[in-house]
């Protein structure tokens, strides 16, 4: 075993078992700060894939941003359902048994597959440079249109939510 | 080196917990984070198989994917979580089962 | 290779040999030296801490017409390890109904989180640690992990204060994050790479020159991320009781303290990399170990500058400081962005002196723009005027424009 | 790179080691005497009333909003950054038109008054 797959199995087993207790824990803000760091863990497995760009933007977009929004709102909508009563509605054995299929499912299609023991070389310096990724995003024959139509959905977002959001003023008084 | 079928096994675990918390929940924030959780497993499998299959080509397309993938994430969490924050206020509860009713 | 001209290098490469000549595997040296490397410059930034906090009590005592302290030793200079050994055996109280893991965690992550953004520093042209190709999202991300922190800290002291101290303090890092990764936009345009290393290298002519602007936002922002005056509201004592460290005790609140005074320090240190050039100086082609002089007699002097803000500088309000962020810098930073790819793009790459008078013109304009507008929009909306009765004013000039405005 | 981020992973290790470190030695060192006044949550000398979980206002995740779809964003850009010295003119009007349309969101919320802090 080398050391870059003792690495990636401590960082899956750290994605695992913070993922499951980010679903089971009780108290929803715990359930936040493990879904924290099931995403750390993510990051290390991007940076293992030699993809930094995405290690880095894993890091900055859902733990700086996205889980700090969930906390927020976690904090703005605690008076409901935070310690008491039952977290999970009653198909949580169903669901067991059901997703238990699925990954057996997705185990079996795995291994029937031809490409899956393919290992790879280490990238070159070329392949690693961000501003390939870069040109292909402004590239008039490349990506362009869905790199534009992102920020047209973020803008769409941003507008919706504060709509939803935003305490209407003379609701107030 | 590592072989696929590691990262693509982590994948579908993450996947299958994810889809376990999205189906089992009540709150409404939990299955939110359930939803995150199967999009990160879903980049996993992107950009492993960018990373062992397509690196050679310079086929950017994985790539693309995610950062796509990405912004959908944050759309998704901004939204969400300001219908859920709306639906809270109007119904004092977080519980998705009850907040069945869109009308105010 | 010489030991005179460039003495690290050097012992590592005199390590390398001697470890390998023992029979060690490669791999397992390589990774021995990053670990000695990287306890070196932890370490080492931890101690370089105390030292700043005794010259930062110092100078600021100066500035406020006080001797700072003057006890212990001469000028007071073993001041901070007096404190230290005072801080370390005082007790830890563990406030009912804390959240035992969390709570412990944040002072180690507050401190780890600013720490980390010394692993990519250049601290000359062949001593850096780590010039991976993204080091400047890594510099933002890791400051994430900073918010990450104080949210845990809030959040597990069980206090009323303490979690409305660490929301404010969240809104304030990441309203302030905006414009800041905004402007970093420009540093990379112009060096084309995220690598810290090779935006130094990029610099012959700092960035300062020709993109003072964005610069000056840079700055601005990362004194707010600082939390330091005049962005001080986080631990404003006279608004709120402390802040979200308001439980802490003993050495727990002693990591917050020292991870608020390193990371003023670092990001002196990082804002001297990007825009003031680094290690770049003359002569560092022949004696790289000079580069290592220059980084930080340049650090040094942002420092002191970022005292002398500290210092002189009253607070703003957080009605202010928000409006200033999302109003002014965000906005600013944009158009910085836009004008800056387009004058750049619009005169050729050859002709430098040119292109760089251009930036530094259309940067300049820029500013008087933005200057006339902020002036022109606070004229309009003076102050805010409270049910008929103004507001005592340290400004006359104000208040008169205020007075007309309720007169009308 | 796998070299760069094994430093950069060791740097991280190391230093939450030493933070965490120092704060077992001075937990060694400190005395241990708790009573239940010393104890008790702070709040200037109040008595505590109710739970620590204060109803906290819609403004603070409005920013984390806004923060959110700007940080998204503006990420998004630095490849394009990277490549900027490559791109040719039409990759400049693209940048334009990606700001001009993330500024109309800033701009729809300070109309809406999401910006100010109330």
């Amino acid at each position: 075993m080398t050391g870059m797959q003792l690495i990636f199995l401590i960082a899956a087993a750290v994605v695992v078992s913070s993922a499951f207790m980010s679903v089971t824990s009780r108290r929803m803000i715990h359930a936040a700060l493990w879904f924290v760091l099931a995403l750390l863990g993510v990051a290390v497995i991007y940076a293992l894939l030699e993809v930094s760009f995405f290690a880095v933007v894993q890091v900055l977009v859902y733990v700086g941003a996205i889980a700090i929004l969930i906390i927020f709102a976690t904090m703005l909508t605690r008076r409901a359902l935070e310690d008491h009563g039952k977290q999970f509605n009653r198909a949580t054995l169903m669901t067991l048994v059901i997703v238990s299929v699925i990954f057996a499912g997705l185990v079996f299609s795995l291994r029937s597959w031809p490409q899956i023991q393919s290992m790879t070389a280490p990238l070159s310096a070329d392949q690693l440079d961000v501003g390939v990724l870069g040109l292909a995003l402004t590239a008039p024959d490349g990506f362009a249109l869905p790199f534009e139509v992102t920020s047209i959905l973020l803008l769409a977002a941003l507008i919706g939510s504060i709509y939803v959001a935003y305490e209407r003023k003379e609701k107030k008084k | 080196m590592i072989p696929l079928y590691w990262y693509l096994l982590l994948a579908a675990l993450l996947f299958c917990i994810g889809l376990f918390g999205v189906i089992t929940r009540k709150n409404a924030v939990g299955i939110l984070i359930s939803i995150e959780l199967m999009l990160n497993a879903a980049n996993i499998n992107l950009l492993a198989f960018w990373r062992y299959l397509y690196s050679e080509t310079g086929d950017l397309r994985g790539q693309v994917f995610v950062i796509i993938i990405f912004v959908v994430a944050a759309a998704e969490a901004a939204v969400g979580l300001a219908m859920i924050i709306s639906a809270y206020r109007q119904k004092q509860t977080v519980v998705a089962n009850e907040i069945d009713s869109m009308k105010g | 290779m010489n030991f005179i001209y460039d003495p690290v290098p050097w012992v590592i490469n005199w390590l390398t040999q001697l470890l390998l000549s023992w029979g060690l595997s490669e791999n397992f040296v390589t990774t021995l030296l990053y670990l000695v490397g990287a306890v070196l410059i932890c370490l080492g930034a931890m101690l370089f801490t105390t030292m700043l906090i005794w010259a930062e009590r110092k100078i600021g005592g100066r500035f406020q017409d006080r001797l700072g302290p003057n006890r212990v030793g001469p000028w007071g200079i073993f001041q901070s390890i007096a404190d230290m050994l005072k801080i370390f055996t005082k007790e830890y109280i563990n406030p009912v109904g804390i959240d035992k893991i969390p709570f412990n965690l944040a002072p180690i992550l507050a401190v780890a989180a600013v720490l980390a953004v010394w692993a990519v520093i250049p601290f000359s042209q062949t001593v850096f640690g780590s010039n991976i190709n993204v080091g400047i999202l890594f510099i933002i991300a890791i400051g994430g992990l900073g918010e990450m922190a104080i949210i845990l800290a809030g959040f597990g002291s069980n206090n009323k204060y303490a979690l409305l101290g660490a929301f404010r303090a969240v809104a304030q890092l990441i309203s302030y994050e905006v414009p800041m990764v905004i402007v970093l936009l420009i540093p990379v345009m112009f060096s084309g790479s995220m690598g810290l290393n090779d935006i130094v290298q990029a610099q012959t002519i700092p960035f300062i020159v020709y993109a003072p602007v964005a610069c000056m936002i840079f700055f601005i922002c990362s004194i707010a991320e600082n939390g330091r005056a005049p962005f001080d509201l986080l631990e404003a004592d006279s608004e709120l009781v402390a802040g979200y460290n308001i439980e802490y005790s003993g050495l727990k609140f002693g990591m917050f303290f020292v991870a608020d005074f390193l990371h003023a320090f670092t990001s002196a240190i990082v804002f001297t990399t990007i825009f003031l050039g680094g290690w770049q100086g003359p002569g560092v082609e022949q004696i790289p170990v000079l580069g290592g002089a220059y980084m930080l007699i340049k650090t040094l002097l942002v420092y002191f500058l970022m005292l002398a803000i500290r210092f002189t500088v009253p607070r703003f309000r957080i009605d202010q400081m928000m409006a200033l962020n999302w109003k002014i810098l965000t906005p600013l930073a944009l158009v910085t962005v836009v004008m800056t790819a387009l004058v750049d793009k619009a005169i050729p790459h050859e002709m430098t002196a040119i292109r760089i008078g251009a930036l530094l013109v259309a940067n300049l304009i820029l500013w008087l723009l933005a200057d006339r507008m902020i002036t022109t929009f606070s004229k309009r909306n003076p102050v805010q005027v409270v049910t008929g009765k103004l507001r005592p004013l340290a400004r006359p000039e104000i208040l008169s424009v205020a007075e007309k405005e309720t007169a009308q | 790179m796998l070299n760069e981020w094994l430093y950069l992973g060791i740097f991280l290790v190391i230093a939450l080691a030493i933070p965490a470190a120092a704060l077992l030695i001075a937990g060694m060192l400190s005395p241990k005497k708790p009573n239940p006044i010393k104890d008790s949550t702070y709040e200037c000398g109040m008595e505590t009333v109710g739970v620590s979980w204060v109803q906290f206002k819609v403004q603070y995740y409005i920013y984390g909003l806004i923060f959110l779809v700007f940080d998204v964003e503006i990420v998004l850009l630095y490849p394009w950054a990277v490549a900027y010295n490559k791109v040719a003119l039409f990759g400049v009007i693209e940048l334009i038109l990606f700001i001009v349309i993330l500024a109309s969101g800033l701009l729809y919320a300070w109309r809406k008054g999401a910006l100010e802090w109330v």
